[in-house]
């Protein structure tokens, strides 16, 4: 039995025995110190700005990404919230460049991390970020395994690719990272093909592969919908302790408000393309300022909502991202909208504390921007 | 299919018209290759496959007593001469001396004997049937047989005399199943001209010359067959010159391809096959002359020739023989009139009286089912124009292309006579042997099946089974060929089938690579006088 | 061999899937050239059938001659006259070709329909009565498709005599067992769909699922089959009428190159216009429907249109 | 589990088998038309009916269907196929004399189709939906349609008839004592044509299946995570794509294996190459009966043990189906 | 029949006609024994490998009027058991008697008629609609089946069940895809009340929905049963919504029933440890309680229900027996249910030391305002005939 509190401690730097150990065996180069980033406090591990991806269909053009732009710092776990469609996982792939081509094209923006723009690499590159400082989970473990490869060697090839390990080191590292996520008896284990492992034991190993060149981002793309509440939560746990160990900064995609809440440090909350409200974990909770955000929040039947009572709920649905209105996306249904809502869309706005933004004509006393 | 000629044809009748050139090769040709198709398996006389080309080729290996000339008539050969008693009763027969197996054992009237009773005893249904007539066999001298029939038979010279291989007594007395006997080099022996030394199944056979034959060395000392799945095959063989002659007629579209090919020949002359329209004759209305003779009036035989057979044939006579027999009797004579036609079925009240252009017989419209085998083409074509010309005389001929054994089936079940048919219309023909004994005429329409073994017609006419019944038994040659001469008018007359034509042979070869080649008319170039030194021949 | 007529292969288990892409879900990305070359495959397929169709429909307005009769001497070159020239008794070739395409297309369609029905009866039968009835039915479709194929056709053709009906029953037959596996595994995937259980619930009947809610669904899926099957009987009606087991009399594309054959034209300068048109004819049927089929493959199965 | 779900194979080939020879012994059987008239030769009808009924009996034709039946599975169980009523020889000889040259074509047509159909499937995949894929794919579409004999026909008509470059059929020149290298030409020589027939006809299938199988690999979640490992294009579409492409390309290929006898039937027949489709065609129209049998036999097992190569091979590639 | 033209909404899906409960209302709605439904593995050649027990002896009843929830992990028997009430797979063994009337017992006629008094709401919005009917044909094939409103009754009929779930009646000639998965969802419960059933088998029916959505299937189920009476079997894997709406609730483990009763007593004081991991393991949207709470994380994975472990199914997860000492009892004596509180069983030879233990309890934080709430009645008041506002699209 395993009793464990969900926050990591203080943002402090910390290098693992695991992190070191790793770093003799494969002799790579060493990061920059990864509390505060090369450059000093000011600037940030990822900074996306402007990032538009759409996506070319019969019916027209899908605007799945449509000009956003946020942070992450070293170290921190951002949230990445809203419903199905509203280009959460497009923002990820776009991040790795791996939108769907040549159906899907990033059109716009500019992804900095650590200081590069990722759209102006080459594709060589590029895949040496791929897997190397940045690791993607993704929603369905039972199909993110490649079926015809063995464990250790699935998360070997991240290793040898990105650390020039040789076949013995790679499957060395691999064990010690089946280990790591908790597989018992992983120098066996690491011999298994995926069909021989339960859902909860695939989503450790695709954690074991990211994890695998000790990345200093992890996106993390509902890690856990397709698993069972009690596997979840081990789930979640790994990714809480990994972060904490590695020090990695973490985007988690979800559209569970409570893991959100358990897990992040900020919250972006993102609707039709955009992200609509974006602040620390505390505020979005507390004190959400965009309709959107404290309708999805009393939708959810909590344990202190009164049993059997109606539930408040946001009728309608997004709008279609081929031919978004001109207006606040969420005006349609937005319980409290007003004519302004209807007639041009807000700016992500500065409220309350300085890092609380949210995307609505109204402000923060309940009155209306002008 | 055809089987190889075991009847004689008389000297008057020359071969091929385009006769093949006899040259007298200086040297002899070392070697040389033929193509044919399907496979004659060990060519020994129990597993030879077809009677064309397999008996032609299992007789390269062994002799017979009596051996027919280019001309068609036999001639002495292992036998240097034969006496018949008055009663047509006894043969006695002398045999040519210093004759040897090709092992080396000496050939002697013992291995007359043995091969008689051997065949006897041991069905093999050309030769036992051949042989079916004898009762005993005597051997007087090592070099003289007696041979005894039960009864007398005019055509036993030319049935069995030069039909049946001798097989070697101290070879064959150890086989007891000789249909499953293995034959190899050591024990197909012969004294024939060839000797059979190598055998591919489905590919080729080897035969190297017998240089001690008693006839004198053969022509070509080695001869290669090969084998190729169809007619095409061996065209295409010998364009490329892959092989230097064909055993196997080609079809008449290639003949004058081929002859305008450099360096290669195509000898021609008359096959005694036939293809002939057949009709149930015990049904309604093929019952009724005047139908049978609407019909057989209405089918334009030359158009049939020149059209499906580009005229390598010879337009069918309506007294059945072809006109190249000496016992043709040439005042039958075959025409084509529609008009009159039209008017003998007017006459018999078998009139369209629908207007629907298809008579009527009882009531019912004269249309009958004409079957013609799917793996001939020549004979679907055939069938396909008598349609057309049925056509102009009310008769509505409906072309059914039905599995060659199906036909078979339907038209002479079991291969026996007597248990009916089962067909309206059909075309049909035999195979040489049926046509080269002229006796057989009355196989074809006696009533008796024992006599009329193949009246597939089901054709019972009074005075056909009294000509039939004198014809089988006249020792006397001339009377013989007038009762034959009436027989055919009769034929003529009541049509029991309509005669259609009779095609040609065609062989190709290669001249410049041999050219000894001898045409005997209803057999081919396949015999083994083609490889003989021509003062060997007969 | 030409046995299944476009093989497009079968894989384990084909993830056959027909719902619509739901809104809001990601769906299967699609290239764009992809889609149009698709489309443009497809639509080279219906032009193809198309103009054959009509030719057919039009021969007696097309062909200069009735094929029947006999128009001309034998064994003729093309000339102003006779266009293909005449074949081994004077019909005319191009005359023959046209009408041809009667036989051809007719056999080619309705054998593929027998298969259509026999198949997708057998397939949703065995889909939906999954244990008994299936086991014992696929079994005997397994068996089906182990005899060797060429051999049994030729037998059959053999034993049933040559007519125009015979040839479309056996080809028929014999080809449906590959369309009831692909309906079947289709089946299979929708009796476990929600809809037939709440149909069920609702206290529908086996008829009234199967008629309401299975053979709407299946039937794209059976149509693509049928376009493929149809090519495939077009190449086996050709191939039996060449060797000699269909009706030679029909005037079928098949049975001219079954008398190109058997009269020698292949070795001779005939070919250029015996040999090449029919079989040109031949490909470009079974090209038709093939490509028709692929493209209705490529619309059907939301796996091959994925892949990024 | 494992071993009885292999046992439980082992028991429906077993089950095919024995149908497959009942129907092979029936099916000959069915057919209409009398074997008497190749076992008595071509003059079966001048023969009295007592000879007949000798013939008959000489080959078991006189007794009931239910001991021909049970002679036959005996013969079949001591290794006896037979005896050729046309050839009037044991028919393991005849098929002993063929196998080696179907052999020889299916192999090399198996092996050239596989080879050139895997390539270029894997090309079309990569550059799926670029022109170069669908030229390819038309091109492949078109020769699937082409019918067999047609092509062969052409082909002995332009390469051998009109240019002469290989022989026109046969698989080596007969009675010719060759030896070593100019045996091997020789046959290679005669082997060209139907082999480049049969591969022509046969590559469409193979490219097909592998562009079928790379295209749904490619849409699958695992090459996503592979990109996301950073994975090189190559990486992904030999390690991962191809790889798991290859159980199916491989099924496919071993269950071609088995067809490719069959489809050797009308090969052979347009280049008189003396194999096993020959023979079969040959027994058809000869109604050679116990080598029809026999050769259904041995198509029906050649199918059964290519179908039997699958299912050993496909748990080798495919973990997934090692299931214990 | 009541006339839909005249009544309110209860009109519109008022059962036809509500058979009088055999002994005087006292017996409960559904009755289930000893439930057992085993599904056999099959092999290649239809041998028998043996059986995935998918319900493995559950016994329960479900009240008239009542809302009976049921939670536990994906494989634990929830859908099984709630096919095997509407006899959509066969049990093995046990007995299920709908109103008294035995499920399995019945002739297909009878079962027809059963089926019209109960109905089932599936999960995925997407599968549970034939794409290829317009929401008339699907709407009207419940209608049709059972003969009801046939001829000019079947529009104005389809009209009103569709208002009923809050959907516009011209969407009648759509096809399903052109709905977003919640109106699909309200398609399929109108499908459900088209037969005017006293019972509805919920199963999952709002796990496929994004939250907003949700929300408002979650009120229409609420309004519904307020509204019409009826008793649902409702079915989740997500505590939270099943102490919403239930009044008691059921929680399974691996085939079996591991604790029953008020959900108000389950969520206060669980006696079996799954529950409380399950408890634990609800992650609320909400971090200063997130970051207070005690989770439990249970190792391991949920035993395959072909070969369950003996004894307790659950000690092999178990955190208390772990915690124990790994008694041998659990190993070996599978459980018997006791009460632990009025109405609440527990399958637990250490339902008192969980009992006592803190682990999952759940702290009651001050509930989060987060805006007004629509002014909806209570459950059981009457509401009045207009349907839901803002109906989507
Ligand atoms: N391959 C594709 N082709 C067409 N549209 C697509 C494709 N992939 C995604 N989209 C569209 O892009 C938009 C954003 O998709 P995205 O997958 O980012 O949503 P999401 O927020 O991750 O949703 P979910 O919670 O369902 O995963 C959606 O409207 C979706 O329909
Ligand atoms: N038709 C079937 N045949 C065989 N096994 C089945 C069948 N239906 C269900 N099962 C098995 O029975 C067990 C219980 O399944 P069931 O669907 O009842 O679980 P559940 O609790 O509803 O799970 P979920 O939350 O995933 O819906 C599972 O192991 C499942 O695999
Ligand atoms: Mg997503
Ligand atoms: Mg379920």
């Amino acid at each position: 039995m395993s009793v464990w509190n969900t926050r990591p401690g203080p943002p402090a730097a910390r290098r693992t025995k695991l992190a070191s150990s790793l770093d003799r065996l494969g002799g790579r180069r060493e990061a920059p110190d990864r509390a505060t980033g090369a450059d000093g406090a000011d600037s940030k591990l990822l900074e996306v700005s402007h990032l538009s991806t759409h996506i070319w269909t019969r019916a027209g053009v899908v605007r799945a990404v449509d000009d956003v732009s946020f942070e992450l710092d070293y170290g921190e776990t951002l949230g990445l919230v809203g419903e199905s469609g509203c280009g959460k996982s497009m923002t990820a792939l776009s991040i790795l460049r791996l939108v769907p081509e040549p159906a899907g094209r990033i059109v716009g923006g500019e992804i900095l991390f650590e200081g590069e723009d990722l759209l102006h690499l080459s594709a060589e590159q590029m895949r040496d970020r791929r897997g190397g400082r940045i690791g993607m989970i993704f929603q369905d473990p039972m199909t993110s395994l490649n079926p015809v490869h063995r464990i250790g060697d699935q998360i070997a090839e991240s290793a040898r690719i990105h650390l020039g390990l040789s076949q013995r080191a790679a499957s060395d590292r691999a064990v010690e990272l089946l280990d790591k996520v908790g597989i018992p008896r992983a120098r066996d284990r690491a011999r298994d093909y995926p069909h021989q492992f339960s859902g909860g034991m695939r989503q450790r190993v695709m954690i074991a592969i990211a994890l695998a060149c000790d990345p200093i981002l992890l996106l993390a793309d509902e890690p856990t919908t397709a698993l069972d509440v009690t596997i979840q939560a081990q789930i979640l746990e790994l990714i809480v302790s990994i972060s904490a160990e590695f020090h990695t900064a973490v985007i988690l995609i979800t559209h569970d408000l409570g893991i959100a809440a358990g897990m992040c440090d900020r919250i972006n909350v993102m609707y039709a393309g955009r992200i609509v409200e974006s602040g620390a974990v505390d505020e979005i909770f507390n004190r959400p300022r965009m309709p959107y955000t404290s309708g999805l929040m009393a939708s959810i039947p909590g344990l202190s909502t009164a049993r059997g009572q109606p539930l408040r709920t946001i009728e309608g649905m997004p709008p279609n991202l081929i031919d978004p209105p001109a207006a606040c996306r969420f005006a349609a249904r937005c319980s409290d909208a007003r004519e302004i809502c209807h007639a041009g869309e807000p700016e992500l706005t500065s409220r309350g504390g300085p890092d609380h933004h949210a995307r609505c004509w109204g402000t923060d006393t309940g009155g209306w921007l002008p | 299919g055809q089987a190889g000629p075991s009847a004689s044809v008389p000297a008057e009748t020359g071969p091929a018209e385009s006769a093949v050139p006899s040259t007298t090769p200086e040297a002899a040709v070392e070697s040389l290759r033929a193509g044919m198709v399907g496979d004659e398996s060990t060519l020994n006389p129990y597993t030879y496959v077809t009677g064309f080309p397999g008996w032609n080729l299992l007789m390269l290996q062994y002799d017979s007593l009596l051996q027919f000339d280019v001309n068609g008539e036999p001639q002495p050969w292992l036998a240097s001469g034969y006496e018949v008693s008055a009663d047509g009763l006894t043969y006695t027969v002398t045999l040519v001396d210093g004759v040897t197996w090709n092992d080396g054992t000496p050939f002697t009237a013992d291995d007359v004997k043995f091969t008689v009773d051997y065949f006897q005893a041991n069905t093999q249904s050309r030769f036992t049937r051949d042989l079916s007539g004898v009762a005993s066999v005597t051997v007087d001298a090592p070099n003289k047989v007696t041979i005894t029939l039960t009864s007398p038979n005019p055509s036993f010279p030319i049935r069995a005399l030069a039909d049946v291989p001798i097989i070697p007594k101290h070879i064959w007395e150890s086989v007891t199943t000789p249909a499953e006997a293995t034959f190899d080099s050591p024990t197909n022996v012969g004294t024939g001209p060839y000797k059979l030394v190598e055998y591919v199944a489905d590919q080729s056979y080897r035969f190297v010359a017998n240089e001690t034959y008693f006839r004198g060395a053969p022509a070509v000392k080695e001869l290669v067959l090969v084998q190729y799945a169809d007619e095409a095959g061996i065209v295409a063989a010998l364009r490329t010159g892959d092989v230097q002659a064909g055993f196997r007629s080609i079809s008449p579209e290639q003949v004058e391809a081929l002859a305008a090919a450099p360096g290669i020949d195509v000898a021609q002359g008359p096959e005694f096959t036939t293809q002939m329209l057949y009709f149930d004759v015990t049904k309604a209305p093929f019952d009724q002359l005047a139908v049978r003779q609407a019909i057989s009036l209405a089918i334009d035989r030359q158009d049939m020739v020149n059209t499906v057979y580009l005229g390598k044939g010879t337009v069918g006579n309506s007294g059945w023989t072809h006109p190249s027999s000496p016992f043709f009797n040439a005042a039958v004579a075959t025409t084509t009139d529609v008009a009159r036609a039209n008017a003998l079925l007017d006459e018999a009240g078998l009139t369209d009286s629908n207007g629907d252009g298809i008579r009527e017989f009882d009531g019912n419209p004269m249309s009958f089912e004409l079957l013609a085998p799917s793996d001939n083409p020549l004979r679907l074509r055939l069938a396909e124009l008598s349609r057309e010309m049925l056509a102009q005389i009310g008769i509505d001929a409906v072309v059914t292309s039905i599995e060659r054994d199906t036909l078979v089936n339907r038209v002479w079940p079991d291969f026996d006579v007597s248990k009916g048919r089962d067909y309206e219309m059909s075309i049909f023909g035999w195979s040489a042997p049926v046509q080269v004994d002229p006796a057989q005429i009355t196989a074809l329409v006696a009533s008796d099946p024992a006599v009329g073994s193949i009246n597939i017609a089901g054709f019972k006419n009074a005075e056909a089974d009294r000509l039939s019944g004198e014809i089988l038994v006249e020792g006397d040659p001339t009377r013989r060929k007038d009762l034959l001469g009436q027989l055919q008018a009769l034929v003529a007359d009541q049509v029991p089938f309509v005669m259609l034509l009779y095609p040609d042979g065609n062989y190709a070869y290669n001249a410049d690579a041999y050219d000894g080649w001898a045409f005997i008319a209803g057999q081919g170039v396949v015999n083994k006088l083609s490889f003989l030194q021509p003062d060997s021949r007969p | 061999m030409t046995a299944g007529g476009v093989s497009l292969p079968e894989l384990p288990e084909p993830a056959v899937r027909l719902e619509s892409t739901p809104i809001g879900a990601p769906a299967a990305a699609r290239g764009r050239l992809t889609i149009d070359g698709t489309t443009v495959i497809g639509l080279v397929g219906v032009v193809l059938v198309g103009g054959l169709i009509l030719t057919a429909i039009l021969a007696p307005f097309l062909a200069p001659y009735d094929p029947r009769e006999r128009v001309g001497i034998p064994f003729q070159r093309p000339s102003a006259l006779y266009p293909l020239g005449t074949n081994d008794i004077g019909q005319d070739l191009l005359s023959e070709l046209i009408y041809g395409a009667r036989v051809s297309l007719t056999v080619g369609i309705v054998a593929a329909t027998v298969a259509l029905i026999i198949g997708t009866t057998v397939g949703v039968l065995a889909g939906f009565y999954r244990r008994i009835v299936g086991s014992v039915l696929m079994r005997f479709v397994d068996i089906l498709l182990i005899i060797p194929f060429l051999p049994l056709l030729i037998v059959l053709a053999a034993y049933l005599g040559r007519s125009l009906l015979n040839t479309i029953l056996i080809i028929g037959v014999l080809i449906w067992a590959a369309t009831a596996r692909v309906i079947r595994s289709q089946v299979l995937s929708l009796t476990q769909r929600d809809y037939i259980r709440a149909a069920r619930a609702l206290g529908a009947s086996d008829a009234r699922i199967i008629g309401r809610h299975i053979l709407p669904r299946v039937l794209l899926l059976g149509i693509s089959q049928f376009v493929q099957a149809t090519s495939g009987a077009i190449l086996l009606e050709a191939s039996l009428s060449f060797l000699g087991l269909g009706d030679p009399l029909q005037k079928s594309w098949g049975s001219i190159l079954y008398w190109a054959q058997v009269r020698g034209a292949f070795l001779t300068d005939a070919w250029l216009w015996w040999v090449l048109p029919p079989g040109l004819l031949i490909g470009a049927a079974a090209l038709g429907f093939a490509l028709m089929g692929f493209a209705l493959e490529q619309r059907i199965n939301p796996q091959l249109r994925s892949g990024r | 589990m494992r071993t009885e779900r292999r046992s439980s194979r082992v028991l429906q080939y077993v089950l095919v088998l024995l149908i497959a020879i009942t129907l092979n012994f029936m099916l000959p059987r069915m057919m209409p038309g009398n074997p008497l008239a190749l076992l008595a030769g071509a003059d079966v009808g001048l023969l009295s009916p007592e000879q007949r009924a000798e013939v008959a009996a000489r080959a078991g034709l006189d007794r009931s269907i239910v001991d021909q039946y049970t002679a036959y599975l005996g013969d079949l169980a001591s290794g006896d196929l037979g005896f050729s009523y046309r050839q009037k020889r044991p028919i393991v000889d005849m098929i002993l004399e063929r196998l080696p040259w179907t052999f020889l074509l299916a192999g090399s047509a198996l092996l050239f189709s596989a080879v050139v159909g895997v390539a270029l499937g894997a090309f079309s995949a990569w550059r799926r939906g670029r022109p170069a894929d669908l030229t390819l794919l038309g091109v492949m579409i078109a020769l699937d349609s082409l019918p067999s004999f047609w092509l062969g026909m052409l082909f002995v008509s332009f390469f051998a008839v009109q240019l002469g470059f290989f022989p026109s059929g046969g698989a080596i020149t007969a009675a010719s004592s060759l030896e070593g290298v100019d045996l091997v030409l020789n046959i290679a020589s005669h082997a060209v044509l139907p082999v480049l027939t049969l591969s022509l006809l046969s590559v469409p299938g193979v490219y097909l299946t592998m562009r079928y199988a790379m295209l749904s690999v490619l849409g699958e979640d695992f090459i996503r995570t592979a990109r996301a490992k950073g994975v090189s294009e190559r990486g992904v579409l030999f390690r991962h794509v191809a790889r798991n492409a290859l159980a199916p390309v491989a099924t496919v290929l071993a269950l071609r294996l088995g067809l490719a006898f069959g489809g050797t039937v009308v090969v052979e027949t347009v280049f008189s190459y003396p194999g096993l489709g020959r023979l079969i065609f040959e027994a058809v129209s000869g109604r050679d009966y116990p080598v029809m049998q026999a050769t259904f036999l041995v198509f029906t097992v050649a199918v059964l043990l290519s179908n039997l190569l699958a299912d050993v091979l496909y748990p080798l590639i495919d973990p997934r189906a090692r299931a214990t | 029949m009541l006339g839909y033209r005249h009544g309110g909404l209860a009109a519109v899906t008022a059962p036809v006609e509500r058979a009088a409960p055999v002994d005087g209302g006292a017996r409960d709605l559904v009755e289930v024994d000893d439930l057992k439904v085993h599904f056999p593995i099959f092999g290649s050649l239809g041998r028998r490998h043996g059986d995935v027990r998918a319900v493995d002896g559950v016994s329960l009843r479900i009240r008239r009027g009542e809302t009976f929830g049921l939670v536990g992990e994906s494989g634990s028997g929830k859908t099984t058991l709630g096919h095997a009430i509407l006899r959509l797979v066969h049990s093995t063994a046990g007995q299920i008697r709908f109103d008294g009337q035995d499920v399995a017992a019945v002739g297909a006629r009878e079962l027809r008629r059963l089926r019209r008094r109960m109905q089932i709401i599936l999960q995925d919005p997407y599968g549970s609609l034939d794409p290829y009917l317009r929401v008339e044909a699907i709407i009207g094939e419940a209608l049709d089946i059972h003969g009801l409103d046939q001829g000019p009754d079947r529009k104005p009929r389809i009209a009103a069940l569709l208002s009923l779930v809050g959907l516009d009646a011209q969407y009648a000639n759509r096809f399903p895809h052109a709905f977003s998965g919640g109106q699909r969802q309200r398609i399929g419960i109108a499908r459900a009340l088209a037969v005017r059933p006293e019972f509805i088998v919920c199963d999952e029916p709002i796990s496929a929905l994004d939250v907003s959505i949700q929300a408002q299937i979650l009120n229409l189920l609420l309004r519904l049963r307020s509204e019409l009476g009826l008793t649902y079997l409702f079915i989740a894997h997500d505590l939270s919504v099943v102490r919403h709406i239930s009044d008691r609730v059921g929680v399974m483990y691996l085939g079996t029933m591991v604790e029953v009763g008020p959900a108000v007593s389950i969520y206060a004081r669980s006696g079996h440890p799954y529950t409380r991991a399950l408890l634990s393991a609800i992650p609320v949207p909400n971090p200063g309680a997130e970051r207070r709470r005690r989770r439990v994380i249970l190792r391991g994975d949920i035993p395959s229900p072909a070969s369950p472990p003996p004894g307790c199914r659950f000690h092999t997860r178990c955190w208390l027996y772990e915690g124990l000492g790994s008694p041998e009892r659990c190993r070996t004596e599978p459980p018997i249910p006791r009460t632990i509180a009025p109405d609440h069983q527990v399958a637990c030879h250490f339902a008192d030391e969980t009992l006592a233990s803190e682990v999952g309890v759940v702290q009651s934080d001050a509930p989060v305002q987060v805006g007004p709430l629509p002014d909806v009645p209570m459950h059981g008041a009457p509401m009045p005939g207009a349907p839901m506002p803002g109906a989507p699209m």
